[in-house]
């Protein structure tokens, strides 16, 4: 699936975004998550705090509990600071 | 009779009156027409410029959505929502919402909502850039902010 | 820091974003900017124009007056408050508020405010002219509305 | 002092200002509105419903109970209908 990373989540991994295949047993955006913080120490400074992030399946807010299902793109992103 | 949804995420910046016009050309059936425009402020001179980063597709999208909540909630003719994003300076607009109803307290309860949700549920992400050689900061999002979309949901 | 406070009555129309400007020109510390036009609508094509009549003098004062007590509410940059008089036509420009300020909540509060306090402490009067030879009748003020200005008697 | 007459209250008196010169015992709003009610059919038509008229003293809206004083101007008017 295709991850998308935005503001110090893309600053502090490094890319915009990527193509990753978590294993069979990852099947929320918290497994996700937790997954993608042993990836590296830019991914482990990116979700340093998870509590905070927030995750977009698909393009839609989802919550951690969400599961990932079949969907295409995931993006995580701090609270947002529009308007 | 449904409202008519303009939305756009664009770089170039907006004149608020051609876009609110866009509502209320040869209509005589509105009696109402809220403008709000968020212009980025120099923080007193601190800052030098906002680097506003979103997600493409879902940034529209996100604003589409609660601009057809808000025309499912309020009786409204016409919505316009705009926001910018690319380097904005001080004393540039970034942010237009225009509601346009028959009576007022419609027009400004749909603004007001509209606003509430595009700084916390749009997909959008302002980075100070200081002025001087000061450092770049990721402005955080604000506990009001918050409080004032949770004030919606029922 | 006191706001700027513009007030107008006048018989010609407007154009909101140029008063608007005036606020805003040349500032780099405003945040949020409201505009509120009030329009006459043809009700469904029964009205052919809208006589507005007013107490001139009074107008003017009652209308600083509530402008300078928004501006003692809110932290204000600014307000401009226009209401015309005279005959006006279907799709044209009543009344225009705007409201300058550093954060949105604010500006959409005084703006709310100053309109609520314009429908039922300005002296003006509005009188239907019906289609055809429809009579000419003296609109009645309207029950919400007064309940809209008695919320902010605290 | 001088009488101002907004709206229908100008139509039905059938003048929009005048100079009135009410007795000394009229000291309130109230006791004006009833002296000028007794100064023709068209007054009478004009203040048929004291309850919802409105008064403003030297440009400041006032209540029924308001004195009248020293006031040089006053006016009669419906509820306003601006904005």
């Amino acid at each position: 699936m295709r991850a998308l990373y935005f503001a110090f989540v893309r600053e502090r991994i490094g890319k915009a975004e990527e193509e990753i295949s978590p294993p069979e047993n990852i099947k929320t955006v918290a497994d996700l998550m937790g997954w993608l913080r042993g990836q590296g120490e830019n991914y482990a400074a990116a979700f340093a705090n998870i509590k905070t992030m927030r995750a977009a399946l698909d393009r839609t807010h989802v919550k951690h509990d969400a599961l990932i299902g079949n969907a295409r793109e995931i993006a995580f992103f701090p609270p947002m600071t529009g308007g | 009779m449904s409202a008519r949804i303009i939305v756009r995420v664009q770089k170039e910046s907006f004149d608020a009156s051609t876009e609110a016009a866009a509502l209320t050309q040869g209509r005589r059936d509105i009696g109402a027409l809220v403008t709000f425009t968020g212009l980025c402020r120099d923080e007193g001179g601190a800052l030098a410029a906002l680097g506003i980063e979103h997600y493409p597709g879902m940034a529209e999208e996100e604003i589409t959505r609660v601009a057809r909540e808000a025309a499912s909630r309020w009786p409204l003719e016409g919505i316009v929502a705009i926001h910018r994003y690319g380097l904005i300076q001080p004393g540039e607009p970034i942010v237009l919402v225009v509601t346009a109803s028959t009576h007022r307290a419609e027009a400004f309860a749909a603004a007001t909502f509209l606003m509430d949700y595009l700084k916390t549920e749009a997909p959008f992400w302002k980075k100070q850039h200081l002025s001087g050689s000061g450092p770049e900061n990721w402005v955080e999002s604000k506990a009001e902010d918050n409080a004032a979309v949770q004030k919606w949901r029922v």
